[in-house]
């Protein structure tokens, strides 16, 4: 969608806007690096009415100038007195007029934009993933697809890939701003969006609403793979055995202490529906530890022991039994092992 | 001077008991509208889908007679209160449209 | 009775305050009770942006900043801001109509007293147990799910202070439409008097829809109804509309006033006209009525669809033009104009570029699909403190120091007036402007800590040393106010000013005036001075001057209702508060029963005593 | 000057309540105070509009509202808004007996109207166990019509202490705009009323 001026153009701005800046954030989270259909609409309207406010501005400061520089008192001339306008009927018209205009120009890509990206028609067609945001980690469910995931929610690239977006708790808000605009989740009604990149990569995503102490520690993330990738991904997430015994000793002896305090209460390995706590299949291939942490093994035990340290107010805390430094430790070694498909966040970034 | 000011008086009275037969009949269209909203839900005689503007219309017609007369805003000296009312009444419209939307979006 | 103030004893000066229907001393109460909470308010600004002054920093718990940004937006806004503002509506609007008093002087103590009583409510929660920690927006369902009292304390404080507010509104309108001296007609009122009574008029269609939204969440909360639990029906969509329906309006009312200290300013100290009368009147009258029709664009995000989102940018960019006519008189005001720039000027002066870009990115904001990026982002935080501070706390500043000699006597010092500037002017667009850029580069607001590895320290970090410059600013601020008391009295005109609040004695007498004034047009006092006269004819013979009695009871009923507040709060863990509920409901409906049933005619200054005074 | 407020047919004027300065406050003040109303109401509606049908498996509208009640409680307000209408007729006329009788029906008729609406809280409480808490339709049912109690409630306490106050000392400048501000907000609690029964009752029985 490029309502009002050619891809290239808007390349050209924004990069001149860059190198006035001089850096425009972390690439894949940033909303001036925009890489998805969305944001790039969002980044079209920024620019534009940017140089609109530009424009304005300038003309503002110049009037401001001039004044400040011309119509200061002077000395000898404290008894002048000025001529007491009361006004002018064509100034005051022309300062009326123009930001009418103004404002039109940046009115109408605002209405198509916003019916543009409001238009779901080829829903149909496309992957559509439900969204569930929780306090404080977010769900995906791949409808129709037998496959669920936490914090970590693969796309192909190239495809429109359309979210319902729905809260179970209170409302958060789904934001990947190097892809796209917010969307709230509520928990009354179903949002909906979509997601659109042609730039394979892991990009951060981020609750933007007030939802509790963590609610700036509910990040997650999009990784984009191609197609064939994804494909891949789907198959393999598919043929997740949930039951399956680890290699070693030590993960063994996890497997049988994640099942011994219950875990399994909360959370699924497998494409199970469960959504009390996040579904832990391929855990080993995460890109994060709770959605914030470095994904080792040390984080992991340290989150196992004691997850109010990381996440205050988070839901894990005290519904579960208290774990020794062992179970923990054999416990967090049977997650890393864990592994569900060769798509991994480290074979999209490599 | 005392017989000026009856006359006045008695002036001011003619035109109070006129003042009040219209707050009666205004009083008497009130009843008959609120007969009629009842007896068309009543008896059901109307399509949902008419009698809800129906009866919003009534109600519309008994609170302006409620405004105009009984509570004089049609008098001089009442510009300033109905201004207020109109400005709250445009909130209202718009808090309605708000909200009334939720329920069917 | 004397007019001339004499030495009275501490206890007697604080009696008289606790009593007062003045409206230049309850202007006085409402800026030591707003200069108060600002300061609260600034300080936990700072404790806001020292915890995130680095990445990952635990200055203050996870808990504890949610709880410092909901006190500091909600003081700032309702305890800061709003009572200033009212405070000097209240201490000079009277005089630029040129009227005696306030039409209802009894309640117009009672909306201050409410309104303190209800910032300390509000306050009392930091000791009890802990603060809300819901955003000054309260968003539902976290506000119910909140745990503690603290978003009790919101709903109570906030009822309490607003019911003051509505009040003091309704006060000012019948104030400005009966007690306009002899000829001063509408289109002669000050732009002050203008802005003041659009702002009421925004006060009063607007708060109705808070006092609305508290009580649905009073209700939730205290009594178990379901208007936001989704699991029995509720939708929480609807606390968004009915507070944003108040919260648009609410920004106008923050705003229009400093608008009216601006155009007294630009006008008093470029020696000429405010340029454009008529179209500024109107322009302000139809920022108010558009400020009603564009409450979604803070709801761009939730969902209401394609149509609600353009209809709603639509409305919200129209703001724009009203408020460009009002930037560009201003400067053509100025323009051919003798400018004499002082402190009052210096911080008229700056809020026309902060403003302008607040108000820019405004409209930014009001493209809702760029929004989508926008919202709750550092973006917005720098949108808002930009046409707050830039805007209104600018207008505040300047207005102190423009109308200080009116209401307390004195000069502020003009040295230490521009230190104050020149570092908070510095300190604010250090703190703010980076803002933009955080937000775009993905730092959303309200977020306890920010990470090392993406790109947002030094922002955050600048943005931190910006808001020391301002704590200085304010600092200076303070030992200014103290060190100009010692000094002399003020004249009654010593900007050479235009309007009717200079012809009366610095401070003015507690009747204003003696004789009420004959105006002859805009800018009453400075048509007479060119006519040579330099001052207004009485319109009326000196005659005996009714004057209202002092009261306690306003502050007696406040008091009630606080105890009552505090007891509905409580009564949830206890059925034995449910006294406190009755003591306090009783002590308040007693007050008010006593009000009105004891006539209170006040009482006459006879013509002998004012012949008595000098002028 | 003479401050002595009190009327005789013959200085009486032909507006007692706005004829003091006070008095032309009050009535503005009253006015503009109505004007918020206006905005609180809507906003108690608009939460109704939105929750109607939000039963929850708890009773709906159309199970539990009678309509003979409610037209009962309909004619006893609209009445007592005419019976306000005489009371500030025979103010002007300066006839303070007439004032207060018309006024003392007007309160029972308001009692009359408060009992009725209490009974049927009653009645939907006990029979139905339909409460606030019931479901959303439940809470912001309870709420509006509830509110609109209060004001009835309110106007009550304030019609009362004002006859009770005066009636010894007849009408003078001095308490004529709080006769005429009482009714005012009267008549305003009547059009309330008219759009509760329109919105809430009719519109939930069809
Ligand atoms: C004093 C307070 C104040 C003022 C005056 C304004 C003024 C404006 N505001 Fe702002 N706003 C807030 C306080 C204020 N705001 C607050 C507190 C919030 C956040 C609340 C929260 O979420 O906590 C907010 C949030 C906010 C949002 C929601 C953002 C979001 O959460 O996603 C939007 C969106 O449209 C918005 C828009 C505007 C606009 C268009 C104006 C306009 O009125 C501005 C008009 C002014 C100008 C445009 C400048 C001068 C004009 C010219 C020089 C003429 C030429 C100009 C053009 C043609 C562009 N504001
Ligand atoms: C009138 C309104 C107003 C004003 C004036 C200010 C003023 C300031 N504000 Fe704030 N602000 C809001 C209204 C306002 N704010 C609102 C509504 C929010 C949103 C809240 C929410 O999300 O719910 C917000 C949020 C907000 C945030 C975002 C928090 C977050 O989202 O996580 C930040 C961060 O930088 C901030 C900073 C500041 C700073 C540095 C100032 C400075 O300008 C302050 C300057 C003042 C001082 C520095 C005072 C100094 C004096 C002393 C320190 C002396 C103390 C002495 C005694 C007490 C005796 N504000
Ligand atoms: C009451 C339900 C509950 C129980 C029981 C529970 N958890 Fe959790 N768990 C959660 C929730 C909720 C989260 C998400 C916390 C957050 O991020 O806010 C979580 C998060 C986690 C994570 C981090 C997930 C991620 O996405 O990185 C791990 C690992 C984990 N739990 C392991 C365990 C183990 C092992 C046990 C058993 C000893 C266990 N949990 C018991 C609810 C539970
Ligand atoms: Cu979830 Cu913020
Ligand atoms: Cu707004």
């Amino acid at each position: 969608m490029k309502v009002w001026m050619g891809k290239s153009k808007a390349i050209f701005l924004l990069s001149s806007l860059a190198l006035i800046l001089a850096g425009c954030g972390e690439e894949n989270l940033s909303a001036l690096i925009p890489k998805g259909y969305g944001a790039e609409s969002s980044m079209d309207l920024i620019i534009l009415s940017t140089i609109i406010m530009l424009f304005v501005f300038i003309i503002v400061m110049l009037i401001y100038i001039i004044v400040l520089s011309r119509f200061r008192v002077k000395k000898g001339q404290e008894d002048y007195i000025p001529k007491q306008v009361e006004g002018n009927s064509t100034l005051e018209t022309v300062w009326t007029i123009i930001p009418i205009i103004l404002v039109i120009i940046l009115a109408v890509p605002t209405v198509t934009a916003t019916f543009d990206l409001a238009d779901e028609s080829d829903r149909e067609d496309g992957l559509e993933i439900e969204v569930t945001a929780n306090q404080y980690w977010w769900h995906f469910n791949y409808e129709g697809q037998e496959i669920q995931t936490s914090q970590d929610m693969y796309i192909p690239t190239g495809e429109r890939v359309h979210l319902d977006l729905i809260s179970s708790d209170v409302i958060h808000s789904f934001w990947v701003p190097a892809l796209a605009g917010k969307m709230d989740t509520n928990p009354e009604n179903v949002n909906t969006m979509f997601l659109e990149t042609e730039e394979e990569g892991v990009y951060y995503g981020k609750c933007a609403e007030l939802c509790g102490p963590s609610h700036s520690l509910m990040d997650f993330k999009v990784i984009a793979v191609s197609p064939e990738e994804f494909e891949q991904w789907v198959e393999d997430m598919q043929n997740v055995d949930p039951e399956e015994e680890p290699q070693d000793a030590v993960a063994q002896d996890g497997k049988a202490a994640f099942e011994e305090n219950n875990c399994m209460g909360c959370h699924a390995i497998g494409s199970s529906p469960s959504q009390v706590g996040p579904n832990l299949t391929g855990y080993g291939d995460r890109t994060t530890v709770a959605g914030i942490l470095e994904p080792t093994k040390e984080n992991l035990v340290e989150w196992l022991i004691d997850p109010e340290s990381i996440k205050p107010g988070n839901e894990m805390t005290g519904n579960y039994p208290e774990l020794s430094d062992e179970d923990a430790n054999d416990i967090a070694e049977y997650l890393m092992q864990l592994e569900a498909s060769e798509v991994t966040p480290e074979s999209v970034e490599n | 001077m005392t017989e000026n000011i009856d006359k006045v008086n008695s002036f001011q009275k003619r035109k109070r008991k006129e003042e009040m037969k219209k707050q009666l009949i205004s009083f008497a269209l009130m009843i008959g509208f609120t007969v009629i909203s009842f007896s068309l839900v009543a008896t059901g005689l109307m399509d949902n889908m008419f009698i809800i503007p129906v009866l919003l219309i009534l109600a519309i017609i008994q609170v302006a007679f409620q405004f105009y007369f009984f509570m004089h805003m049609k008098d001089k000296d009442h510009e300033m209160p109905a201004l207020m009312i109109y400005g709250g009444l445009w909130v209202a419209i718009l808090v309605f449209i708000a909200l009334g939307v939720i329920s069917w979006w | 009775m004397s007019i001339t103030a004499q030495k009275r004893g501490f206890g007697a000066v604080l009696w008289d305050y606790l009593t007062t229907v003045d409206h230049k001393k309850i202007g006085i109460l409402y800026l030591i009770g707003g200069g108060f909470f600002f300061l609260l308010g600034g300080l936990e600004a700072v404790i806001i942006r020292i915890q995130l002054l680095v990445p990952e920093n635990d200055f203050i718990s996870a808990g504890l900043y949610n709880e410092m940004f909901t006190m500091h937006g909600t003081t700032m806004i309702f305890l800061a801001a709003m009572p200033l503002l009212l405070g000097l509506m209240n201490a000079i609007m009277p005089l630029q109509i040129g009227a005696r008093d306030v039409a209802f002087p009894f309640l117009n103590s009672l909306g201050f007293w409410l309104f303190m009583f209800g910032g300390i409510v509000l306050n009392l929660s930091w000791f009890l147990g802990g603060a809300p920690d819901a955003g000054w927006t309260s968003y539902a369902p976290l506000s119910l799910q909140s745990p503690g009292h603290g978003v009790d304390f919101y709903v109570m404080g906030l009822q309490l202070s607003g019911a003051g507010t509505l009040i003091g509104g309704i006060n000012f309108l019948v104030t400005i439409v009966t007690m306009r001296a002899p000829g001063m007609t509408y289109m002669r009122m000050p732009l002050f008097s203008w802005t003041t009574f659009i702002s009421s008029v925004l006060i009063l269609f607007a708060f109705p829809a808070l006092t609305v939204a508290l009580f649905l969440l009073m209700f939730d909360r205290m009594f178990g109804s379901a208007f936001f639990d989704v699991a029995l029906g509720g939708n929480t969509v609807i606390w968004q509309h009915l507070f944003w329906i108040f919260g648009h309006p609410e920004v106008y009312i923050l705003i229009l006033p400093a608008f009216g200290i601006f155009s007294e300013i630009f006008a008093t100290f470029s020696k000429k006209r405010l340029f454009g009368y008529t179209a500024m009147v109107f322009a302000t009258i139809l920022i108010a009525f558009l400020g009603f029709m564009v409450w979604a664009h803070h709801m761009f995000t939730v969902g209401l669809g394609p149509v609600a989102n353009s209809i709603f940018a639509i409305a919200t960019m129209a703001i724009a033009v009203p408020t460009g006519i009002k930037i560009f008189n201003w400067l053509a005001t100025m323009w051919g104009g003798r400018i004499t720039i002082n402190s009052a000027m210096l911080w008229a002066l700056a809020f026309i570029p902060s403003f302008t870009i607040g108000g820019m990115t405004g409209v930014m904001l009001g493209a809702s699909v760029a929004d989508y990026q926008y919202h709750d982002t550092y973006f917005v935080v720098a949108h808002f403190h930009y046409v707050i501070v830039g805007g209104t706390v600018f207008g505040i500043f300047a207005a102190l120091h423009y109308w200080w000699p009116k209401m307390f006597g004195r000069i502020l010092h003009e040295g230490m007036g521009k230190i104050s500037f020149w570092t908070f002017f510095i300190g604010f667009h250090l703190t703010f402007f980076i803002q933009h850029f955080l937000g775009l580069m993905g730092m959303p607001r309200r977020y306890w800590v920010f990470f090392g590895d993406q790109g947002l320290d030094t922002g955050n970090l600048i943005s931190s040393i910006g808001a020391v410059f301002m704590t200085i600013g304010v600092i200076v601020f303070l030992i200014n106010i103290i060190y100009t008391a010692k000094l002399d009295q003020a004249p009654a005109d010593p900007w050479d000013g235009r309007s009717l609040e200079w012809t009366t004695a610095s401070p003015p007498v507690y009747y204003n005036f003696k004789q009420l004034p004959l105006v002859r047009g805009l800018d009453p006092l400075w048509i007479e001075k060119m006519e040579g006269k330099g001052k207004l004819t009485p319109a009326e013979p000196v005659d005996e001057i009714h004057m209202p009695n002092s009261t306690f009871v306003p502050f007696i009923m406040s008091f009630g209702f606080s105890v009552a507040s505090i007891g509905f709060i409580y009564q949830v863990d206890h059925s034995a508060w449910l006294i406190a509920v009755y003591v306090g409901m009783g002590i308040a409906l007693g007050s008010m029963l006593y009000r009105s049933l004891k006539d209170d005619h006040g009482y006459h200054i006879t013509k002998e005593e004012l012949e008595r005074e000098a002028d | 000057m003479s401050h002595d407020h009190s009327l005789n047919p013959e200085t009486m004027p032909e507006e007692p309540e706005k004829a003091t300065h006070e008095g032309k406050n009050k009535f503005l003040g009253l006015w503009f105070f109505l004007g918020g109303e206006t905005v609180l109401f809507a906003c108690l509606f608009g939460t109704y509009l939105a929750l109607r049908n939000s039963t929850a498996d708890g009773p709906a509208s159309t199970d539990i509202f009678g309509m003979g009640l409610v037209f009962a409680m309909t004619l006893l307000l609209l009445t007592s808004s005419l019976t306000s209408v005489y009371a500030m007729h025979h103010m002007k006329n300066n006839d303070f007996k007439r004032m207060q009788l018309w006024l003392g029906i007007t309160a029972l008729l308001g009692i009359a109207f408060l009992t009725l609406e209490i009974y049927e809280f009653a009645h939907y409480i006990i029979d139905y166990e339909f409460t606030l808490r019931s479901s959303a339709f439940g809470s912001a049912f309870y709420t509006l019509v509830g509110f609109h109690g209060g004001h009835v409630a309110f106007g009550l306490a304030w019609l009362i202490a004002l006859m009770v106050r005066n009636a010894k000392r007849g009408l003078n400048l001095y308490n004529a705009p709080k006769f005429y501000t009482f009714s005012l907000y009267w008549h305003f609690i009547d059009v309330v009323w008219v759009f509760i029964f329109t919105v809430v009752y009719l519109m939930g029985m069809v």
